[in-house]
Order: structure tokens, then C-alpha cells, then sequence
């Protein structure tokens, strides 16, 4: 296990706009080792614009992000992974043409110093190189108990499937920051459950730090350590389950939540 | 129906990621090399041999090279008679200027110089996609005819712009160019290239090299979230497909026709290679190679119809009649099988695989 | 050392030497850029309503011509020949949009972009099976030979074809700004599904975007064919269009027009004052080598809309 | 390969070793004999991972020493409750070994039914597979704190855990090896102290209408019986199994563990529950036993894919399955019969009846059983038809699986074969079976009564079953004793006898037949989910669940037609023509074991079923054939509720003997719901 406090990541008033549309302003929270940490907030409150910036997807107008005690302007996105920063996606991102394993397979490449002459010869390290990988990947898919489907192309399989492929991508880079955006979004209470275990078995087993956005009040309350709650861009409260659940900016952004959705076309 | 899994299990990795993991693929496949390097040159005449076997090789190899970027990593590109060109000039000039070397290496090299220049086209690719990369692609396309149509160093200054293969032999006194070159040997040659570099290709594909390039073409966002450098995926996959090109360039000089000029290599080639590819299927090697076979064949079969008819048409006629039926043929095929004949293939295997139950 | 020279500085202080000389080259390359934005429009219109880069736009160009010159030569006058063509046009487009578009109704963009290819080489077939391979003079009475304004020349014929372009170019704009049916067409630009949401028939508005290029391909095959005789390397000029595409951008009309002259003139210059340096045939390229550095900067090209990725 | 001993025939070596009276002494004898053939393998991780007899030797001694160094002795028990695992296999014998016996549970199995099983056998070390069982088990433990040492394989999610009798198996095995724990010699010594009358495991029974029972076997029951079948089938070493059945259950110890040991060939694990299907095809075993349930599954699984097969393919299939039936295929690829008949066989093997097996992962199988429960004899024939030798045995947890068994030539899904060699029969009074023999089981555990009531002083076993030997003496099995009632008008009728007719039929899963003491004979119906929802989408019927499809009147016509073919059959049979079905009722549920309806191996336990739905029941002999009732629904946290539910009885054509056809006692129309 990983020791409690050491802080993993801090973000510090980070702002962010599209065209004349403020996603986010003045943004300011950290992530501890080891912790679970839910962003959570109605639609359209910036959360995943929150993640893009984390892992240099977007780049901020203003703030600092320190990782690791080191602080970055702002990385690309592969550096990011370099720096052993994963995430999965809203609207899932596999690569449709790939089957489960080799999906897994993409997770391991940062780790893979192989190169493409190795790979055309495909003998001595090439292989063992492989097989050694394989059998990281192999280990996901035992954990996430797809082994049915190891060799099915990920565009055939079921959307919570489908799922729990992008988690095991992303575990496969053995991240020491996991971002899960929405893993739970349209699933049924089956698989909301499974995803849970899965969620704080990686936390439990690996050690693995996790920020994730999710809709389902349950889920939040019950895995995460901490929440930060977003709305129309801005931090309205940060704390424990218990403090966010009587917080009453947080209640009344969610009481505002049904007349929310025409405000969550864009964010 | 053919089929019988039962009771084959991998007991290793490297068994279960085998190129062929059934048995009875693997036999099929023997089976095949035997015919092609044994039973083929005995059986076949001169004509079929230089004229029929050695195009389709040649033009596999191209096919394999441009399906290495477009079908695996998602670039488009209509430059590939271009880069064929470079090839086989830069062969032609290596063979000539160090008439020591043996011609296995020519050819290598000349891949090795055409993968460079790929490199150098692949540049755009990092910030333009889709067909503004193509189209980019034509620059180099037009750009390398005009070098090697206008600077005449590079024909070593022959009046007419023809080069001419000078006469050269592998194992010493097997001749695959030359006066006295043999279309058995020309055949043997060429399909060893083809065959070892399939090999490779394939082993590429299935590997991290090739899933780098998926991840890129099947969504680039990802492919970076997950730590995938773009820019060197794809001048990677340019370097590749360009080095397949350029030797498939240096062998139809060289080994199909003797004598070629640049004009050989326009952009109709272009899109001749990129018609097998997507004939034959997008991301496959073996469609790579049904690809290159459709087109070969294609308009040898389209040649002789009238013949085999009795007609005695006009030459007009007939070129007129043959591009018509050319084009829609092409898109029939689009249209009842836009995942290439290489899709054919793999649901006939899957249907005998599941047997009698349907796919 | 001197090579540089040659390159770099040479054909400037040539410029500078000779003022109305670049003038007037540069005027007969903004002239010839108008047919090249003529032609680049064709490929725009269809890009933007139906997502199909249309390469047979070229050999639509030579078909046209060659269909219209076929006429006039079996002896129709020329109005009933060019309302012939016309008509041929059209059943081109509705034979396309039936017999290839709507068998290949989303499939990837490639596959239709290689359909195209299929056509065009059916056209070029078809075309000189009809109408025989050779070249055919096209004289459509407009007065040949150079014509002088403050000692400047310039091509009447030249002239001509860039009114006549430039018309058509700016009905085609108030076609689509002001009519119906051109607001249609950019609603299916922007978004098929919505457009079929709001109970736009997409069939018939392939139809009639595959007319109107087949139009814009017989004005400019009848330019073109007047300037150059009616021939295959018609179908060439399409190839010129596409740098043209890069610049303004697949979806941009406007865009299409810039470029068309940009490349136009660009490739005259280079073709007169690099040309004796680095030898002839620059033309082929020029353009290509052009818009290859330009996307570098801007690879939505002039003005083609920025795309925001989000995930 | 082994050097110094002197190469005593190691193939035939295999099957008699008469020297060799217990499991691990066997175990030894293998690890001599075939050092380097595979004894285990299992897919882990993506590929087939095997153990040679040797490696299996050191394996089970290091387990052996770290369950000693935990405390486990001679006499004591040790349960393993898990997917079948080889750590798990080889801690069984590894408590053998140490001259313990193991006590196999279903991994299914609820906190309660593991608390009772535990007590029942005294237990007071488990082996178990993962985080889920250790939760159980850990339940279990407030109710039965006789339980000591809790060892498990998988540590995933079990980092946190911190009770102190709450071990890694793998950690107990390093401790014990860095030296605390017994030397090889102390093992050794034990396994040679063990003898063929000591207890080689506990089994329970299943249960179907009382708690079930604790049999102890000993090696030599196991031993006995494992040689005797292997002798009779000719089993050797080259052998392959698929472990998939629950280590529960007898019919897995007895091959998996007996015969295996007597054999010495390899048994393997499949990769997880959700692959036994594709792990089946990789491994292709040679030898697999079944209950009737996976024959009915493979059955049903052809002909539904069939039917979505094009034309060409149907009438191929259908051409053959026919040709097979008049070729009686069931005398494997008929030697005798003209050439043109073997043509037909070889090119039908090579057309349809080849790739099917190929798609059912039965190419390779050599020897197939169906065992536990009758099979119908419609699914029966069409797996012989195939070309696949199933073959009926018939034996009780109380007679170590093997008590009657069919020779390749005379399998008929009729009777269930002839006693083994060493086996005596004989049918007491009201038809009950008694056997005796080497299988005979030594007693219930701490059940003395039961044990008396069930054996005899002179070894004869009650097997509770009803049936009758042939003429040819070929044993048929009736129904349970119990089970056998009458109507009012006196007609005997055994329930199971009837419910055989229905299995496997079309859309009907389970049926249940009422009638003791009433009047006619009646059943609660469990439609097939599958077989039905495919009828139902090809006959455009919405449905969204399970429930609702077993509501729909479409759906109770159908059935009632199912009922109605088999009643008429039945209408020639004199045995059973007074006894057709009347009325039925769809029951809106399936029988589940975690409700109670079904034992483990998912055996219809009547008399809770009757309990449950007894105002149900009474609707099917009211005359009021409608009506809303209260049926408990289970709930995730096992707490059962009551739903009002409509159900409607539904009436069916009853057939007269002679000629049968459609001249009815009684006939009634579906009465739409």
C-alpha cells in the first residue's frame, strides 16, 4: 500500500474557455496518493473539461498544475501517459478494429522498448519481449473477468463490455493516476456493481491514485474518499462525502439540475 | 466443414499468437509455398511466368507498402508511383555506378533511400489528414516524375529518358536482368522478395509496430492519451511503406520490364496500386496480394475477351471498351464488397469454421 | 553558390527589372486561376453536400466538352447542343447518384472518394468511345489573339472565360445564399442527419448538387476546350484543382476562388521566372509545392473551419 | 525419466497396481511410473499451463507439509469449496496424504448450507478458491467456530482482510518449506500408514427432499469401482477429462481424482465458468461424463442454430440426422451394412456429423456418459446419432457413481445398463433397487440411524430408487420410492417416469407432475427461456422479460401442443396411457437452487415445490381455472416477498390407448389469459 497523505496532484486556479464559453474558471483542488477522488456536478459543470486539462489534453488559459511535486505548465497528452497519468473516456474511446487483447496490448506500449525491426524479424527479444507483455495483459483480463472475450473484436462486444476494455487499457500502462470519466454512465445496476468492485479492487490491489466523474449519487458516496463538486465551471465545494452531501451550494446546484440540460450542450 | 479444433491448445504465448494457429491453416499454407517455388516454374510457360506471376509480385510488394500506411496506419496516398519511381532510379543509379555490388543489396538500398524520401513527404502528416494529406501526397507524386523526367543525371543522361537494367546475376551466374536473365530465375527472385517481405510486413502488423498504427488510425486522440507519439508513428509508417515501394519500384525496372522511363510512374500507377488495396481489403496482407492480383489480371482477361469471342474489334475500341468496364468494375466491386476481397476470404473461412451452423 | 542565386534572388531582380512584364504575367495567371477556381468548385459543391471528394470532376470537364463539341460536329446548331448537354449532364448526375451514391450511402469516405475514380475512368472510356480520342478544335467565336491595355497583353479568350467563370461563380454564391433549395444544400453540408431530421430528401439534393457540378464541368470544359482543343489532357485540369482545394479549403466556395487564383498566378510566375533556372514543366508541381508549405501553417487551409477535438 | 526402477510395464502398469490401495500411494506410484506424462492442466492467463505427474507429487508434499505445519492430522477433515482448481484438487489429496479425507462443497453453495455441511462432517480446515468464498466462510464462522484454519488460493481482495485464522495457501506452503514444516520421510511414512479402508472423502448427497446426507467413502470403494470402470471401458493413460462439473459432486471426484489416479491420464481445468464452452473445443477430451441437463443444452444449442441456417445446410442436416436414425448409427459407424451405407456414413461424417461434433467440442471423445438423472430419449438418440458413444450409468453418491453401466453396443436411453463387475442387484419389495458391491458406501457421518435404515449387516444399499431388471437383465430405473403414488382411481404412476416424456421437449425446461392422491395428473410447466424467446421473435410476439413471455397465452398454446403430441404417444404406452397429462399451469418463473426449488445439481426438489405453490396446485384441481395468487419472489439479500401474480390453468387433450388419435376423454381450449 501506498501511504495515505502524500499529495499526488494539485491543481491551482486553472481556467479554461472555448470561444466566448467559459468551461472553467479559477479551479483549485489536489488528489492524494492512494485516495479516490470524485469530481462530480451537473451537466455541463466542466468535469471532464477538468480531466482534459490534467492530462494535456486542453491546454489552461491560466493556473499551474503540480504532479508529483513537480510543477507543469502543461504536458501533451503523451507525455502525460509517460508520466503515468491513464484515463478512460465519456463516450468510450477503443479502437474499434482491434480485438479485446490487443486493445489491452496498446496499454503496455510506453513500457515496450522494442522497435519495428525487432517486431519484422519477430524472433528472440521481439517475442519474449511480447510474451512478457502478454502476460501483463493477460493478468488484466483475468482481474476484469473478460477472459470470453479476450479474442472478440471490442466493436461486437456489449457497451459495459466495452467498459471495463477501456479500464483494462488503462490499467495496462499500470498508471500511478487514474482518470475515469463517467465509467459507469449507462449501465444497469449489475454492472454498476461490478464496475464498483473492479474501481476498489485497482485502488485496493495496485495501489492506483483515482479521480472519476460520475452522475450516480450511490456510487460517488460509497467509493470515493473526497469530492470536488463543479458548477458552471467553478469549485462549489470540496470535502468528504458527508460534508458535500450537506453542503447547500451542492444541494441546490443539484435541485437546478432539471432545468440544466440545455446548459449542458456545451461545457 | 474443413475444420477440426478440437483438442489444439496453446501451451505458450508465442503458440497462441501464431500467424496461423490452426493446424490446418498452417498446412494450407505449406502447401501453397511448395506449389509457388516448386510446381509453378515447372508447369507454367515464359508468358504466364514474366508476364502474369512476376507483375502480380511486384506489385504485391507495392500493395503491401502503400496497405502499410493507408490500410494499417489510416494515411492516404496517391503518391506511391512516385516513390516507386525513386526506387528504381535510385537502384539504376547504385547498379550503375557500382557495378561491384550485388544486386540484392541495389535493390535494398534503393528501398532503404525511398524510405528517406518517404520520411521526408510524411512530415505534413503530423498537422493535415484525410484527403488534404492526399492530396498533399501528389505534390511528391508530380514533384519526383518532373526530378526524374527533367534532370537527366538521373538517366545518366540517355537521349531518350530510358533506363535500361544492366545485366546482373545472383549466385553468380543466375541472371535475373540482362540478356540472358531467365523468367525462372526472374520468378524465383521476385517472389522470394515478395515472400520474405510479407513475412516481415505481417510480423510487423501483428506486433507493437502495428498496433501503434491501428491505435493511430482507428482514433488518434486515444492513441495519444495512451502515450502514442504521433509524429513518429506516422514518419514510421511513411519510412515502411515507402522502403516496400521503393524495392517494388527497383524490381519493375529492373526485373519486369528491362527498360522503363519515369513516365512509367505516374500518378495512374498511383492510383492503380491504390485500387488493389482496396479491392483486395484495406488492412490485410493477404489482400495486399488478392488486390494485386484483381488488377493484374483484370486487363489481361479484358485483352483477350474479344479474342475469345471471335470479335475483331478497333484498338480504340477495345482501350475505350476496357477503361469503361475497368471503371465499372471497380465500382461494383465497391459496392458489393467495400471491405475488399480479403473480407470474402475471412467470412468463407469463418462459415467453414462454423459449419454447418450459419455465420 | 550560384545555383541559390538563381533560385533565390535571380527571378525577383528579373521582376524588378521588367515591371509591366510581371504585370502581365501575373494578370494571365489571375485569368487562368479563375478557370482553375471554376473547376475547384465543382469538387467543393459536391464535397460539401454529399462528403464525396469527386475526382471524376475532371473528366466530367472532358466529357462535357467533348459530348458538346461531338454535337456541333454531327452539325446541331449550338444552342440545341448545349441544351443536349445539358441534359446529358443531368442523367450523368441522377445515373450517379442511383447506380453509386446511393448503393454506397455511408460507407467511408475513402471507398466513395475510389468510386469516383471508377467513374472517372468510365467517363474518359465512354467519352472517346463516343466521340472518338482525338483532339477536336472548339471555336466558339470568340476573338483569339492578345488585346493591349496600357501596353499590357492580355488572352481575350482569357478574358472571356474569367467573365464568364466569374458569373457563373457569383450565381452559384446568390444560388446558395439566397434560394431555398441553396439553404438546403448547406444544411446537408453541415449535418446530413439533422438535414434529413428536418425533412430535407438527400436523393434529390445529390442529384441536383451532382447537376450543378456537371453544369460548372461544362462551362469550363467549353473554356478550356476553346483555349486548348478538346482532348483527353482535359481531364488534367481536375489535377490542378486539387492544390487549389488545398488552400481554400474542401468546403469553402470563396475559398475555392482565392485559391484558384492564388495557384494560378503563382504558377505562371513559376512557371516564366523560376522556369529557365530549375528547368520547364515547373507548372506540374508548383502549385502542389505551394500548398504543401501553406497547409503547413494552416491545415484547415484559407478558409476552411478550424475543428475543435473534443473527447 | 526415471533411471534405477526397473520399467514394470508402465501402460498396463497404469490400470492394476492392486498394491496401491489408496489415492496418494497411487499418486507415488505415477510420479515413479510416468514421471513426465501431463497429470494436470489448466488455462490460466490465456494458455494451457500443465503439471507432469512428478511436478503434482512435489506439489501435493508441499501442500501436504504446510497443512501438517497448520495442525491437520490423521482423522481430521478438510473441506474445499471453489471452482475446480488444481491447488484445490491437489489439497485434497494432500489431506488424503496426511490420512485426512476431504470434504468437496458446491461453490454455489449459501453461508448456511456450507455451516450445516461443515458440521455434519466435523470439519476444521477449508481450502477455498477466492475473496467470495473466504466471505462466506467467514459468515459461517459465527455459526460454526469449530472451524479452525480457513486457507485460501486467490489472494486478490483479501490484502485487507486481517483475521488471524485466515490464511494464503501459497504463504502457509513457503513457511512450511523453510523448514518448520514435516520433512518428505514424515509424509511418506504417512501416506504408507494409510489403507484402502480409510476414508477417502465425504460427499453429500443431493438432497432432493431431505437435508442432505454426509456419505463416507473409502479408497477402496472409490479405488474399486475407478478400476472396475476403467477395466470395463478399457481407459488408459492417453485419456483426457475436462473438469467442469462441481468438485461437489461424486461423478467429478470419481474421474477426476479415482479414475485419473488409477489411469494415470490428465485431467483439465477450464479457464473460468464463463469458457468451459471454448475450453472444451481447445482441449477436446476423450472421455466426458454429463447429466442430462448438458446433453438437452447441446441438443437444443444444434437445432436452434440450425434453424437460422440456410437452406442448403437444413436439408443437408436434416437428410442426415435422418439417414443416421435408419443407419442405426447407434451401432458406431456401422461395420456391417452394404458399402453404399458406409459411403453414406463416411460422407455424412465428413458433411455434418463430423463438424457438429467439432462444434460441440466432442470430436475427440472416445467415451461419453450421461448420468444422475433420465435422460430423454429423444436427446439420447440424436448425441448417439452423432456419432458420439454416450452411453447410461447409473449409481448413487452412496454407491461411488459406478453401480450399473451400458456396453458400447446396448446403450438405449431406456434402461440404464447391467451391474458392474462386482456389483449385485436386486429389487426388494415395492421395486426398490438394492446393490452391493465394492462401491457400497461405509456410513452417513455422524448418522447412524440413517446409515442402518440405508444399509444392511450383510452390505446391501437402499438405493431409494424404484425400477426392475429386464429380460436381457438390463436395469431400468423407475422413479424414487417415495416418489411413486397413485390416483384415486388407483393407477399407480411414477411423476419422474412421465416428466422423462417432456424433457428437452420444445419449449418446456422442467415440468412438474402432481396427481397422488387426486383424481388425473396435472404439472407446473418452466418454459425453456432460450427455445421459446427464439419461437416467440420468429412469430413476432414482444416480450421484454422472461416473465412476461411465460404469460402469454401464444406461449401457453404452444405448450399445451407440446403436452398434447407427448400425451398421445403416452396413449400407446399401457403403462403410462391412464396417466397422461390434463391440465398444466406456466409458472412465470424458473426453478432456481438458490431459491430452493432445485437441489445443486439442479434436481427438482417436489416436495418443497408443492410446499411453495401448494394454493397453486390446488388451482390445477379446482374449477375455477383462473385466479390471482401470492408467490414468493426471491430477493437479492435472499429475504423472500410475496407477488400477486394471474395465473391460468390450461386444460389439455387427453388421448384414448387403442387407436390414438384425436378422439378425447376430455378437450378444452386454451382459455386466454
Amino acid at each position: 500500500m501506498l501511504s495515505g497523505d502524500g499529495v499526488l496532484l494539485k491543481v491551482e486556479g486553472v481556467a479554461l474557455a472555448f470561444g466566448g464559453v467559459t468551461a472553467l474558471s479559477d479551479v483549485s483542488f489536489d488528489i492524494r496518493r492512494g485516495e479516490i477522488r470524485a469530481i462530480i456536478g451537473p451537466n455541463g459543470a466542466g468535469k471532464s473539461s477538468m480531466l482534459n486539462v490534467i492530462n494535456g489534453f486542453y491546454r489552461p488559459h491560466s493556473g499551474r498544475i503540480t504532479y508529483k511535486g513537480r510543477t507543469v505548465g502543461h504536458m501533451r497528452p503523451h507525455q502525460a501517459a509517460k508520466a503515468g497519468i491513464a484515463r478512460t473516456f465519456q463516450n468510450i474511446a477503443l479502437f474499434k478494429g482491434m480485438t479485446t487483447l490487443d486493445n489491452i496490448m496498446t496499454g503496455r506500449l510506453l513500457k515496450m522498448r522494442g522497435n519495428f525491426l525487432l517486431d519484422a524479424l519477430h524472433v528472440g527479444p521481439a517475442q519474449r519481449e511480447e510474451a512478457a507483455h502478454r502476460a501483463v495483459a493477460e493478468r488484466i483480463i483475468e482481474f476484469l473477468e473478460i477472459q470470453a472475450v479476450r479474442k472478440v473484436p471490442v466493436g461486437r462486444l456489449p457497451y459495459g463490455l466495452q467498459k471495463r476494455v477501456e479500464l483494462g487499457r488503462a490499467l495496462a500502462a499500470e498508471p500511478d493516476l487514474l482518470l475515469l470519466d463517467e465509467p459507469m454512465a449507462g449501465m444497469n445496476f449489475e454492472e454498476k456493481e461490478d464496475m464498483s468492485r473492479f474501481i476498489l479492487d485497482v485502488n485496493e490491489e495496485f495501489g492506483t491514485t483515482i479521480a472519476l466523474i460520475e452522475h450516480d449519487m450511490g456510487v460517488v458516496m460509497d467509493l470515493s474518499s473526497r469530492i470536488v463538486v463543479l458548477d458552471y465551471g467553478r469549485k462549489i465545494a470540496d470535502g468528504t462525502p458527508e460534508e458535500v452531501r450537506h453542503d447547500q451550494a451542492v444541494i441546490d446546484a443539484y435541485l437546478g439540475v432539471a432545468h440544466d440540460d440545455e446548459r449542458g450542450a456545451w461545457g | 466443414m474443413l475444420y477440426r479444433e478440437v483438442g489444439q491448445f496453446a501451451t505458450s504465448y508465442a503458440a497462441d499468437q501464431a500467424i496461423f494457429p490452426i493446424r490446418q491453416d498452417r498446412f494450407g499454407m505449406l502447401v501453397l509455398v511448395l506449389v509457388a517455388y516448386l510446381a509453378v516454374p515447372l508447369v507454367a510457360n515464359e508468358y504466364w511466368l514474366s508476364t502474369i506471376f512476376v507483375p502480380f509480385f511486384v506489385f504485391s510488394l507495392a500493395a503491401l507498402g502503400l496497405n502499410i500506411l493507408t490500410g494499417y496506419a489510416g494515411l492516404l496516398s496517391l503518391g506511391t508511383g512516385g516513390f516507386m519511381a525513386v526506387g528504381a532510379f535510385t537502384a539504376y543509379k547504385l547498379a550503375t555506378a557500382f557495378p561491384g555490388i550485388n544486386i540484392v543489396l541495389v535493390f535494398v538500398a534503393a528501398g532503404i533511400v525511398t524510405a528517406l524520401v518517404g520520411l521526408l513527404f510524411g512530415i505534413p502528416s503530423l498537422r493535415i489528414k484525410g484527403f488534404y494529406l492526399a492530396v498533399a501526397t501528389l505534390a511528391a507524386q508530380f514533384f519526383l516524375i518532373w526530378l526524374f523526367v527533367r534532370i537527366a543525371w538521373f538517366q545518366n543522361y540517355s537521349p531518350s529518358g530510358v533506363i535500361t537494367a544492366p545485366p546482373r546475376a545472383v549466385f553468380g551466374h543466375f541472371f535475373v536482368t540482362g540478356p540472358e536473365a531467365r523468367a525462372a530465375y526472374k520468378y524465383w527472385f521476385t517472389l522470394t522478395f515478395a515472400a520474405v517481405l510479407a513475412l516481415a510486413a505481417k510480423n510487423m502488423v501483428r506486433g507493437a509496430t502495428g498496433r501503434k498504427w491501428m491505435a493511430i488510425r482507428d482514433m488518434d486522440i486515444a492513441a495519444e492519451i495512451i502515450g502514442i507519439r504521433p509524429l513518429s508513428t506516422k514518419l514510421l509508417a511513411f519510412a515502411v511503406s515507402s522502403f516496400y515501394i521503393g524495392i517494388a519500384g527497383a524490381l519493375w525496372a529492373f526485373i519486369y520490364t528491362a527498360s522503363v522511363e519515369a513516365s512509367a510512374f505516374d500518378i495512374d500507377r498511383s492510383f492503380q496500386i491504390l485500387f488493389m488495396i482496396i479491392i483486395g481489403g484495406l488492412g490485410s496482407i493477404l489482400g495486399s496480394f488478392l488486390g494485386a492480383a484483381f488488377i493484374v489480371l483484370l486487363p489481361i482477361f479484358l485483352n483477350n475477351l474479344p479474342n475469345q469471342l471471335g470479335l475483331h474489334v478497333g484498338v480504340a475500341l477495345v482501350t475505350n471498351l476496357q477503361d469503361m468496364i475497368y471503371g465499372a468494375l471497380i465500382v461494383f466491386f465497391l459496392i458489393a464488397e467495400p471491405n475488399g476481397l480479403a473480407a470474402l476470404w475471412r467470412a468463407g473461412k469463418e462459415k467453414l469454421r462454423l459449419w454447418p451452423f450459419p455465420h | 553558390m550560384h545555383i541559390f542565386y538563381a533560385i533565390l534572388i535571380g527571378p525577383f531582380v528579373t521582376m524588378a527589372k521588367e515591371p509591366a512584364f510581371l504585370v502581365e504575367v501575373l494578370i494571365g495567371g489571375l485569368l487562368t486561376g479563375v478557370m482553375y477556381s471554376l473547376v475547384a468548385l465543382g469538387f467543393v459543391l459536391i464535397y460539401k453536400a454529399s462528403g464525396v471528394f469527386n475526382y471524376a470532376q475532371g473528366t466530367m470537364v472532358l466529357f462535357a466538352a467533348l459530348t458538346f463539341v461531338g454535337m456541333l460536329e454531327a452539325g446541331l446548331p449550338a444552342w440545341l447542343s448545349l441544351i443536349a448537354v445539358i441534359v446529358v449532364m443531368i442523367a450523368l448526375a441522377c445515373a450517379v447518384e442511383r447506380m453509386v451514391l446511393r448503393p454506397l450511402v455511408n460507407q467511408s469516405q475513402i471507398i466513395l472518394f475510389m468510386s469516383t475514380l471508377g467513374i472517372s475512368y468510365f467517363l474518359v472510356g465512354l467519352g472517346q468511345l463516343l466521340w472518338g480520342g482525338d483532339v477536336h478544335p472548339l471555336d466558339i467565336g470568340i476573338p483569339s489573339g492578345p488585346l493591349t491595355v496600357h501596353g499590357i497583353l492580355i488572352n481575350q479568350l482569357d478574358l472571356y472565360a474569367a467573365v464568364v467563370a466569374g458569373t457563373l461563380v457569383a450565381a452559384l454564391a446568390l444560388f446558395f445564399q439566397k434560394t431555398a433549395v441553396g439553404r438546403a444544400l448547406r444544411a446537408v453540408a453541415d449535418d446530413h442527419q439533422a438535414a434529413m431530421s428536418v425533412g430535407i430528401p438527400l436523393k434529390q439534393i445529390w442529384i441536383l448538387i451532382w447537376a450543378i457540378a456537371g453544369l460548372v464541368a461544362l462551362a469550363a470544359g467549353i473554356m478550356w476546350g476553346a483555349s486548348l482543343g478538346v482532348q483527353f489532357s482535359l481531364a488534367e485540369v481536375a489535377l490542378k484543382a486539387l492544390p487549389v482545394l488545398i488552400l481554400g479549403g474542401f468546403t469553402s466556395i470563396p475559398g475555392a476562388i482565392v485559391g484558384g487564383l492564388i495557384v494560378g498566378a503563382a504558377e505562371k510566375l513559376g512557371e516564366v521566372f523560376w522556369g529557365p533556372v530549375i528547368g520547364s514543366g515547373v507548372e506540374d508541381w508548383f502549385a502542389y509545392l505551394l500548398a504543401l508549405i501553406f497547409l503547413l501553417f494552416r491545415p484547415q487551409g484559407l478558409f476552411g473551419e478550424r475543428i475543435i477535438e473534443r473527447v | 525419466m526415471d533411471s534405477g526402477l526397473p520399467r514394470v510395464g508402465s501402460a498396463p502398469e497404469g490400470t492394476r497396481s492392486s498394491g496401491d490401495d489408496t489415492i496418494p500411494k497411487l499418486l507415488l506410484h505415477h510420479a515413479r511410473v510416468r514421471p513426465n506424462r501431463p497429470a494436470m492442466r489448466e488455462k490460466r492467463l490465456g494458455i494451457w499451463h500443465s503439471w507432469t505427474w512428478r511436478e503434482v507429487e512435489s506439489e501435493i508434499r508441499r501442500i501436504a507439509s504446510a497443512l501438517s505445519a497448520l495442525g491437520f492430522q490423521r482423522g481430521d477433515r478438510l473441506a474445499v469449496i471453489g471452482d475446480n482448481r488444481p491447488l484445490l484438487y491437489w489439497s485434497m489429496v494432500a489431506a488424503q496424504a496426511l490420512g485426512g479425507a476431504p470434504v468437496p462443497l458446491h461453490q454455489d453453495a449459501g453461508a448456511d448450507e456450507i455451516a450445516d455441511a461443515l458440521a455434519r462432517a466435523d470439519v476444521r480446515f477449508v481450502v477455498a478458491e477466492d475473496q467470495e468464498q473466504v466471505d462466506k466462510l467467514i459468515r459461517v464462522r459465527e455459526w460454526y467456530p469449530c472451524l479452525e484454519q480457513i486457507l485460501y488460493t486467490d489472494p486478490r481482495g483479501l490484502r485487507t482482510y486481517r483475521q488471524p485464522f485466515l490464511h494464503e495457501l501459497a504463504a502457509v506452503v513457503r513457511k512450511a518449506a523453510e523448514g518448520e514444516g514435516r520433512n518428505a520421510d514424515f509424509l511418506t511414512a504417512e501416506i504408507a500408514r494409510g489403507s484402502g479402508a480409510d476414508p477417502a472423502g465425504i460427499y453429500f448427497t443431493s438432497g432432493t427432499n431431505r437435508p442432505p446426507k454426509a456419505v463416507v467413502l473409502s479408497f477402496d470403494n472409490v479405488l474399486a469401482t475407478s478400476r472396475a470402470a476403467v477395466a470395463f471401458e478399457e481407459l488408459t493413460e492417453r485419456e483426457d477429462v475436462l473438469a467442469y462439473l462441481p468438485m461437489a459432486c461424486i461423478g467429478d471426484h470419481l474421474i477426476s481424482i479415482g479414475q485419473a489416479y488409477c489411469t494415470g491420464f490428465c485431467v483439465n481445468c477450464p479457464e473460468s465458468r464463463t469458457t468451459v464452452m471454448a475450453d472444451l473445443r481447445e482441449i477436446g477430451p476423450t472421455y466426458f461424463l454429463a447429466p442430462p441437463r448438458i446433453w438437452d443444452n447441446m441438443r437444443s444449442t444444434v437445432t436452434l442454430r440450425m434453424e437460422d441456417a440456410g437452406p442448403f445446410k437444413r436439408w443437408l442436416y436434416g437428410l442426415f440426422m435422418r439417414l443416421a436414425e435408419r443407419v442405426d448409427r447407434r451401432i458406431l459407424d456401422a461395420e456391417h451394412g452394404g458399402a453404399g451405407r458406409r459411403l453414406c456414413c463416411w460422407f455424412g461424417e465428413r458433411m455434418v456429423y463430423g463438424p457438429l461434433k467439432n462444434a460441440l467440442g466432442m470430436s475427440r471423445v472416445r467415451l461419453a456418459y450421461t448420468w444422475g438423472e433420465a435422460i430423454s430419449p429423444g436427446t439420447f438418440d440424436f448425441i448417439r446419432s452423432l456419432g458420439i458413444n454416450i452411453k447410461q450409468i447409473y449409481g448413487p453418491t452412496e454407491g461411488a457413481l459406478f453401480v450399473t453401466v451400458q456396453s458400447d453396443r446396448e446403450a438405449s436411453a431406456e434402461a440404464v445398463g447391467r451391474p458392474l463387475p462386482g456389483v449385485a442387484l436386486r429389487i426388494g419389495d415395492e421395486g426398490e433397487v438394492l446393490f452391493r458391491g465394492a462401491g457400497a458406501f461405509q456410513e452417513y457421518c455422524k448418522d447412524p440411524t440413517a446409515t442402518l435404515a440405508a444399509k444392511t449387516a450383510d452390505g446391501w444399499i437402499h438405493s431409494g430408487d424404484a425400477g426392475f431388471v429386464d429380460t436381457h437383465g438390463d436395469l431400468h430405473i423407475v422413479d424414487r420410492v417415495e416418489e411413486a403414488g397413485h390416483l384415486t382411481d388407483g393407477t399407480v404412476f411414477a411423476p419422474m417416469q412421465i416428466e422423462n416424456r417432456f424433457r428437452a421437449a420444445g419449449p418446456i425446461r422442467e415440468i412438474l407432475i402432481f396427481g397422488h392422491g387426486r383424481e388425473y395428473v396435472a404439472a407446473f410447466v418452466t418454459i425453456d427461456g432460450l427455445v421459446v424467446g427464439h419461437w416467440a421473435e420468429r412469430q413476432g410476439l414482444p416480450y421484454t422479460n422472461y416473465r412476461e413471455l411465460a404469460q402469454g397465452p401464444e406461449v401457453r398454446d404452444l405448450v399445451r401442443q407440446t403436452i398434447e403430441a407427448v400425451n398421445r404417444e403416452m396413449a400407446q404406452d399401457a403403462m403410462l396411457a391412464r396417466v397422461q397429462v390434463r391440465r398444466f399451469l406456466v409458472l412465470e418463473k424458473e426453478f432456481d437452487p438458490d431459491d430452493g426449488e432445485l437441489t445443486r445439481s439442479r434436481k427438482l426438489r417436489r416436495q418443497f415445490i408443492a410446499a411453495q405453490y401448494a394454493a397453486l396446485v390446488d388451482m390445477l384441481y379446482a374449477d375455477e381455472m383462473r385466479g390471482e395468487i401470492d408467490v414468493p419472489v426471491a430477493e437479492k439479500e435472499g429475504g423472500a416477498t410475496m407477488r400477486r401474480t394471474k395465473f391460468t390453468v390450461v386444460e389439455a387433450a387427453i388421448f384414448r390407448a387403442r387407436q390414438g388419435d384425436a378422439e378425447t376423454v376430455s378437450r378444452a381450449v386454451a382459455t386466454p389469459g
